[in-house]
């Protein structure tokens, strides 16, 4: 054991950041920064010097044809994937390039994927408690009892999600709609600064589409959403900002209608939903 | 208190009740009933049962890194025989002068190798303490290492399996030569007594085989905490999902090394209580072979339910008692059909199928052992 | 398998009057308890290889013994168990045939760890182990017949014969890492530095590991050494598998036997089976007896064994011939105690002499271990040994090289009073004795 | 084989006149030729009963213990006028020179099972069959073995065969002492083939130099044969000023020359057992790459094809080169059906747990190990070694190259060589590197993954019996030959990233190398164990071997 003491130690450089109170700094800047972003997977330019900052408690909607680079980008923030080149920051203290996933995580940055995944083994409620803030080092993770306060965000979030009845139930036998409100909930339950959304809505149905509408706005303000979609009437439902990926850079960036009305715009995207068709 | 969370779960108690009355009824019909009574149980079957025992310890190590963590380790044998054969040096120092030239410090491989003195790391292991200590530091050490530097770097999946497996070969050729003051391909054997006992009284192998027990019953309870835990379920997260997992927070190589650690200390234990009672270690405990049977009780119990594990070692080594025994060449035919029946055809092993009606009453920690996709 | 023919020729008649006592008892009905002889050999795993036919040499020996009317007019019955070719097996099978089938007497083991590994379980349970593989010596104890050769009855006079007789003066000590060959060439270097006053520098000791199959560098290197000039010669304790690539490899590389001779312990008819013979003729081997042997005892014991395998190919060799001695030892022994109390037998067999299949008589000593007449064969090119030295006389086992400092002064005895399989003649004590107080704590209990 | 007499002359005459021999040996090859084509046997009746009985008188006195007797009766067989001397002494040499219980002395012309057919020594007529106990053998030991070989090489010096002269002549190198050095001196004048020549001038020259003839120095510079080096080693130290400053500074020109050959040597070897990883591996690293399939049966595969060798040498008795020419596609096919046979039965029902296959193909292993210890036998099996695979190229006298191995490494390539064509140039080969890539792509693209499967399981496979072909050459055929590589070929396949040949042929060989460059000073074990971790540590640098492969099965 006392070995693992020892390992754990090696915690204490980022103690400084126990996700509790998320210690982004965005008193004079914006929440994430990125500049001159490139990524090459042998010769292809995934990402191609991207420049994108987003203000604290915005929810931002970046549409753009399949292979704009859109989860590309969602890798590189969460550090999934190394930039060749360029500057991702969190706030103005915390330089992303130089953080693993769950530092990053644990800085504040919630994720939720494409293809919805949870822990299938695992029972709803305890998928849940997995993603709530708490000091997730080894050795608390072993002896953590959940208290009154936890167990209630969690009832919270079931609620929230409308999970309440599947909460004993392991995720894996989920449909695929609860699975997707599964990995909102893990999300909540992280308490992000910055929540990053690819494509929430995939195979929902029309009322959980708004439902997820309501919650992604609600959410902003809090805090920052980054959402990706292909459906734009969704888009359309909840944008304020929207941003427009092509071949790894920013096409345009404005409001729905301005971006809408951008000729390039057009151009790319019928030309991309023409194929797509 | 934290480890007495598990007896609130059924499949404990009931584990935990029946290997105690096992162990008694043993006992009782080894002492009370009278020799030649056909029920009486010999000094031989106790032993047997104590080696089962052992091993029945080893597969909850090996359940515990493959079942709830995905790693499919082909080494554990070595964590095993490194505890035995810390437990095989002290037992060796305690031999004194007794040994067939009388040396009295030097064990007669020493001295027909012509060594002058003891080596340095063989120095200490006169003391009970100090061996039973590196029973778990020496594999724990090794697990600590080796694994941090695998995890570290991600090795995954087959890859894991195949350097775990060139780990234990790698010590198997080592631990061969005789310049490493192991006794070479004889190993260690010729044992005294241990803790002043007798090692050749029956009294001390009834002894050894419920001092087994007893170390199965505490791996299993603290296995079964560990699983029970938060922890636990990040590591079915990681097992599962093992990206997911990092988003969320979780250092996933660091809880996949304390597992690993924690089983090869197992595993260590294991190999100690293994090596008084069959009275010899040697380097063929380290061949890969031997670890991937390991894997096969397990898989045979059932994976990811740690009686499984049990229940497999036990089930395979009694088979292999009786095959070897009657039906010699048909022993290594039925081993192998084993290994392909249960994969193919068995994949959640014996336990599954005990375990599936239990799921439906209760979907607690037993059942999320159950949907294994690795 | 076939049931071996009773033919009944005046020398069989001999043989048997020497082994089945008078031929009496195979008339009269036999008592229904049987003499029951463990057979501790593996028949799976890697050692199969080697100890399959001990196992069937026994069995035939027990079949033969039954013919002519069993022992004390019981019949015999073989007990078989496999170990698997598993140390820690044969300790556990040991103790069942011990404990469990309580047989009379036991004949078994191949490798110096399984026989390290079963000891202490028979000298617990005070059974008879009879051993029939040459080995490392170093060890006496009261429960154990050494029917195999010490270092002293092979490696030693081979040593002699290839100074003497071919004028050795360099020396290659090539061994697989393990307890035999260390211990061997422990002594061997010692002997040649003492005897012959050989120079370090013309001494090369090599190790590798089991089944090891390059041998590319060592056998060029054996070359290298080989031709600078001096007269060189291999005395190779490499086993079993390891042997084959070893020897491809030598012819390979041109290194014949008439410029640098092999001489091997552990390579008898039973490894030639798997070589190709032909580009090996001139080598060495040194045993106690070889299928060659020109005696018509030997003759018999191939026809009976090729009988009773079925096989016109079948092959004898020197372990079979110690199992044939051993048993026939045992068998008289028993005669002589009247009964197969363990203990009496231990005492009835010291000084049994019992004739050897290489025309000789061979007898056991105090030391547990036997007299053996010492042969050098070179290999023929159809796989046989042709026999081109022999010691003018048999040569008694050595439980205690001369040549090792830690035993120089032991010596084992177990006829009373002494009892002790390492009683150090410098301080007139029973050394840390393995097997005198372990025995009485066996008997104790 | 049986040898005919041959009325070469005798050592004694061979000084004398071997001038005249020179002039008669054509009439006498022709005539010899006829006889051995028309009436064996004439030659028996040829000869008078008084030359058999000086004839037997010879061989009475080999019949003897003492093997110096027997050496000097040797000399008395050389010294007789007689023809059929070197008949008795080859048969001697062969140690089927015997005799039978009624003091006939006989040839035994195959000396297999329980009962020989001979023939009569002096009359060379066939006698049938003979017991083996009523045949005493004539021993000789390895002293006499030299003897004899002398002997008949120098006899050999005279023969028509240019290959018998040239043997001979290797054979005498070193072994010239002054009663040979005139015949021999004479002989270089007469003989035609420079390499002969150039041989016995050397023989000669040692010779010469023991006299202490500094200019025998001259002629041995440069030479790398051992018995050279010695000879001038002892030179060297010899009291001559002159001749031991002459013969060191020859001694140092060796040696120098004697380190590079040394290098080249150690290099050979590496190659070579990196190519038998490689032959072993290439299988596994095929199966494993394209479909994620841990075969830990791939070891028994290799076995098969090894028995299957074996097999045919049995089909083909007397033919052994021709045999194991036919157990290539033999071993293929053997194996590659027992592929088939474990993918369908086993494998497909796993797909996508890679380490579910493990533990399966692993019970299969165990299955065919015992499979074939009782159907077979638990003892290795013989296959024999061809004439032209046995020996060794000699580069020169301290560099040969091992044929065996030699020819493991060549076909080695050619396999390479081949799977590299059907992976890159065949149908099938565009499949498996789409299915590779991309297992549901591929499907969606019309191609079948089951039948891609089995085929590449099969080729797979197939390769594994054709390593089993080869070992069968260098190693054990038993029933744990696989067992001996399966960990290695791994090792080889994870080392140089899976599923990319040229991986594997690049860590094959280079581990070879390593290991063999490490031996010598590491021992052969510590040099295993040495490569073993630097392989672990390896992986944790690039998880993904040498060459990394994109595409899915890499997710192992």
């Amino acid at each position: 054991m006392s070995l693992i003491k020892s390992l754990s130690q090696r915690d204490r450089v980022f103690d400084f950041m126990a996700p509790a109170e998320s210690p982004v700094d965005v008193r004079h800047g914006p929440i994430l920064y990125m500049e001159d972003v490139t990524v090459s997977f042998d010769g292809f330019k995934a990402i191609n010097d991207l420049s994108l900052t987003v203000d604290d408690g915005e929810l931002r909607c970046i549409i753009g044809p399949n292979g704009a680079g859109k989860t590309t980008m969602m890798d590189i923030i969460t550090g999934k994937t190394r930039p060749d080149q360029g500057q991702v920051w969190f706030g103005t203290r915390h330089n992303l390039l130089t953080m693993n996933e769950p530092e990053i995580a644990t800085l504040g940055i919630g994720r939720k994927f494409q293809k919805p995944t949870v822990f299938e083994a695992l029972s709803v409620f305890e998928n849940l408690e997995l993603a709530m803030t708490a000091d997730k080092r080894v050795l608390p993770t072993l002896f953590a009892r959940l208290d009154g306060p936890a167990r209630e965000r969690i009832d919270e979030v079931l609620e929230m999600t409308g999970l309440s009845e599947q909460r004993r139930r392991p995720a894996g036998v989920l449909s695929h709609g609860q699975k997707q409100w599964l990995e909102i909930g893990m999300l909540l339950m992280q308490r992000p600064r910055l929540l990053l959304v690819d494509e929430p809505v995939a195979g929902m149905t029309e009322q959980e589409m708004e439902r997820t509408a309501e919650l992604l706005t609600g959410l902003a303000g809090k805090q920052s959403v980054v959402v990706v979609e292909h459906d734009m009437g969704f888009v359309r439902s909840i944008a304020r900002k929207v941003t427009v990926l092509h071949q790894g850079s920013v096409l345009a960036e404005g409001s729905m209608d301005e971006v809408q009305n951008d000729p390039r715009v057009i151009e790319v995207y019928l030309g991309e939903s023409e194929e797509a068709a | 208190m934290w480890l007495t969370q598990p007896f609130n779960e059924r499949s404990t108690q009931l584990f935990i009740g029946v290997l105690l009355a096992a162990m008694t009824l043993v006992t009782l019909l080894h002492l009370v009933v009278p020799a030649g009574h056909p029920l009486h149980v010999n000094a031989y079957t106790v032993n047997l049962f104590g080696k089962y025992l052992s091993y029945a310890l080893l597969a909850v190590a090996v359940d515990l890194v493959w079942g709830y963590l995905g790693i499919l380790s082909l080494g554990h044998g070595a964590f095993f025989a490194l505890g035995g054969y810390a437990m095989g040096m002290y037992l060796m120092r305690q031999i004194g002068d007794r040994g067939v030239y009388g040396h009295p410090e030097l064990p007669d491989f020493m001295v027909f190798l012509n060594w002058e003195s003891l080596p340095w790391y063989w120095q200490g292991f006169d003391m009970a303490w100090f061996a039973f200590i590196m029973v778990l530091l020496a594999p724990g050490a090794l697990a600590l290492v080796f694994g941090f530097l695998a995890f570290r770097s991600r090795v995954t999946g087959v890859y894991l399996s195949i350097i775990t497996q060139a780990l234990t070969f790698a010590l198997m050729l080592a631990f061969f030569r005789n310049e490493m003051g192991f006794g070479g391909n004889n190993g260690l054997t010729d044992f005294r007594d241990i803790l002043g006992y007798n090692l050749r009284s029956d009294a001390t192998r009834l002894g050894l085989f419920l001092a087994t027990g007893v170390a199965l019953a505490v791996g299993y309870v603290v296995c079964r905490a560990i699983v029970g835990s938060k922890l636990g379920r990040v590591c079915v997260a990681t097992r599962d999902a093992e990206a997911r997992t990092r988003f969320i927070g979780y250092r996933v190589e660091r809880f996949q090394l304390f597992v690993f650690v924690v089983s090869a200390m197992l595993a260590g234990l294991a190999g100690a209580l293994y090596v008084p009672q069959v009275g010899i270690i040697n380097p063929s405990e380290f061949s890969p072979i031997f670890s991937i049977e390991i894997v096969l009780w397990v898989a045979l119990g059932g994976r990811a339910t740690l009686y499984g594990a049990v229940i497999g070692a036990i089930l395979v080594n009694y088979a292999k008692t009786v095959f070897t025994g009657v039906m010699p060449d048909a022993w290594l035919f039925a081993l192998g059909a084993m290994f392909v029946l249960v994969t193919v055809f068995l994949p959640k092993g014996v336990a599954g199928l005990l375990a599936y009606r239990l799921k439906r009453r209760r979907n607690d920690a037993d059942a999320h052992g159950q949907e294994v996709t690795p | 398998m076939n049931a071996p023919k009773a033919s009944f020729t005046p020398r069989r008649l001999v043989a048997a009057m020497l082994t089945a006592g008078t031929l009496a008892g195979a008339g009269q009905a036999l008592a229904d308890d049987p003499i029951k002889v463990g057979i501790l050999h593996s028949l799976s795993g890697t050692m199969a290889i080697s100890e399959t036919v001990l196992k069937d040499t026994v069995e035939m020996l027990i079949e033969q013994q039954n013919e002519q009317g069993g022992l004390l007019g019981r019949e015999l019955e073989a007990v078989v168990v496999d170990p698997a070719s598993n140390w820690p097996l044969f300790a556990e099978r040991a103790r069942e045939l011990l404990a469990q089938e309580e047989v009379d007497v036991v004949f078994g083991n191949w490798t110096s760890v399984s026989r390290k590994a079963v000891l202490p379980v028979f000298e617990e349970l005070n059974g008879l182990l009879f051993y029939p593989v040459q080995y490392e010596g170093e060890e006496s104890s009261e429960n154990v017949f050494y029917t195999g050769a010490a270092p002293n009855q092979q490696s030693i006079p081979a040593v002699n014969y290839l100074h003497d007789q071919v004028g050795v003066e360099r020396w290659v000590l090539a061994g697989t890492d393990y307890v035999f060959p260390r211990t061997t060439n422990r002594i061997l270097e010692a002997y040649l530095q003492d005897e012959f006053g050989v120079a370090d520098e013309d001494i090369m000791v090599n190790y590798t590991p089991f089944g090891h199959s390059d041998w590319q560098n060592i056998v060029s290197d054996i070359r290298r050494f080989g031709s600078e000039g001096k007269k060189t010669a291999v005395v190779s304790t490499i086993n079993g598998d390891a042997n084959v690539p070893f020897y491809t490899e030598l012819a390979n590389q041109g290194v014949d036997a008439a410029d640098i001779p092999v001489v091997a312990f552990s390579v008898g008819e039973q490894e030639l089976t798997g070589i190709d013979t032909a580009p090996l003729v001139g080598h060495l081997a040194a045993w106690n007896y070889f299928m060659s042997v020109d005696t018509d005892e030997n003759y018999d014991f191939i026809d009976a064994w090729i009988d009773y395998t079925g096989d016109e190919e079948a092959v004898t060799n020197d372990p079979m011939e110690a199992h044939y001695i051993g048993f026939n030892m045992w068998a008289e022994a028993v005669r002589k105690a009247g009964t197969t109390d363990v203990d009496a037998v231990k005492d009835a067999i010291i000084g049994v002499t019992v004739p050897n299949l290489t025309g000789g008589y061979a007898a056991m000593m105090p030391n547990h271990h036997i007299t053996k007449p010492v042969l050098i064969g070179e290999i023929q090119d159809n796989g046989q040994f042709d026999i081109v030295w022999q010691t003018p006389s048999t040569v008694a086992g050595d439980a205690w090289s001369d040549y090792l400092p830690g035993s120089r002064d032991l010596i084992a005895d177990w006829r009373a009073p002494m009892r002790c399989g390492n009683f150090n003649v410098s301080t007139g004590s029973c050394g840390g004795s393995t097997a005198a107080e372990e025995a009485e704590a066996a008997l104790a209990e | 084989m049986r040898n005919f007499p041959w009325p070469w002359p005798t050592l004694a005459e061979a000084g004398r006149c071997h001038a005249q021999w020179r002039a008669r040996r054509w009439p006498q090859t022709l005539l010899l030729a006829l006889l051995m084509l028309i009436l064996p046997p004439a030659i028996a009746h040829a000869q008078d009963a008084e030359r058999d009985t000086a004839a037997l008188e010879l061989l009475e006195a080999l019949d003897v213990d003492s093997f110096p007797a027997k050496g000097e009766a040797i000399d008395a067989i050389v010294a007789s006028e007689d023809d059929r001397a070197r008949y008795w002494l080859q048969s001697l040499l062969d140690g089927r020179l015997q005799r039978a219980d009624d003091g006939r002395f006989v040839v035994v012309l195959d000396n297999t099972g329980r009962d020989w057919p001979v023939e009569d020594a002096l009359s060379g007529e066939a006698l049938g069959e003979m017991s083996r106990r009523e045949l005493d053998r004539i021993g000789i030991n390895n002293a006499l073995r030299n003897q004899l070989r002398i002997a008949i090489a120098v006899v050999d010096l005279y023969a028509a065969d240019l290959e018998l002269r040239r043997a001979s002549a290797e054979r005498l190198l070193g072994e010239v002492d002054a009663e040979l050095a005139e015949p021999i001196a004479a002989v270089i004048e007469e003989e035609s083939d420079s390499r002969v020549r150039q041989r016995l001038t050397l023989a000669l020259a040692i010779h010469r130099l023991e006299q202490g003839e500094v200019e025998a120095v001259e002629t041995l510079q440069g030479s790398l044969h051992s018995r050279v080096r010695v000879a001038l080693n002892r030179a060297a130290s010899s009291d001559d000023p002159l001749l031991a400053a002459a013969a060191q500074e020859a001694v140092n020109s060796i040696e120098q020359n004697l380190r590079i050959n040394r290098g080249l040597e150690t290099l050979y070897f590496g190659l070579s057992l990196g190519s038998v990883l490689v032959l072993a591996a290439i299988g596994l690293a095929i199966t494993f790459g394209v479909m994620g399939v841990i075969n830990m049966a791939h070891g028994e595969l290799i076995m098969l094809g090894a028995y299957t060798t074996w097999a045919m040498q049995q089909l083909l008795p007397g033919q052994p080169g021709l045999a194991l020419i036919l157990a290539i596609p033999a071993g293929f096919m053997v194996a590659a059906l027992a592929g088939i046979a474990i993918e369908r039965g086993v494998i497909q029902f796993l797909k996508g747990r890679p380490l579910e296959t493990l533990l399966a193909t692993f019970g299969i292993s165990l299955i065919l190990q015992q499979l074939v210890r009782t159907a077979i036998s638990p003892q290795n099996r013989t296959v024999v070694t061809p004439e032209w695979m046995s020996g060794s190229l000699v580069v020169n006298d301290a560099l040969s190259l091992t044929l065996n191995r030699m020819y493991v490494l060549g076909f080695t390539l050619v396999v390479f060589a081949a799977l590299m064509l059907i992976m890159r140039r065949t149908r099938l080969g565009l499949e498996v590197r789409a299915v590779t890539q991309n297992r549901a792509m591929a499907r969606s693209m019309g191609i079948r993954a089951t039948r891609v499967d089995i085929m590449t399981f099969a080729l797979g496979s197939g390769v594994a019996g054709l390593a089993g072909v080869a070992l069968s050459q260098l190693t054990n055929v038993g029933p744990n030959l696989g067992q001996n590589y399966i960990i290695d070929s791994f090792m080889v396949v994870v080392f140089g990233g899976v599923g990319n040949l040229w991986g594997t042929l690049v860590a094959g060989l280079s581990l070879g190398v390593i290991n063999q460059i490490l031996e010598p000073w590491a021992g052969a074990v510590l040099a295993k164990i040495i490569v073993l971790v630097f392989i672990i540590l390896f992986i944790q640098k690039r998880p993904r071997g040498l060459f990394p492969q994109k595409g899915r099965a890499a997710e192992g």
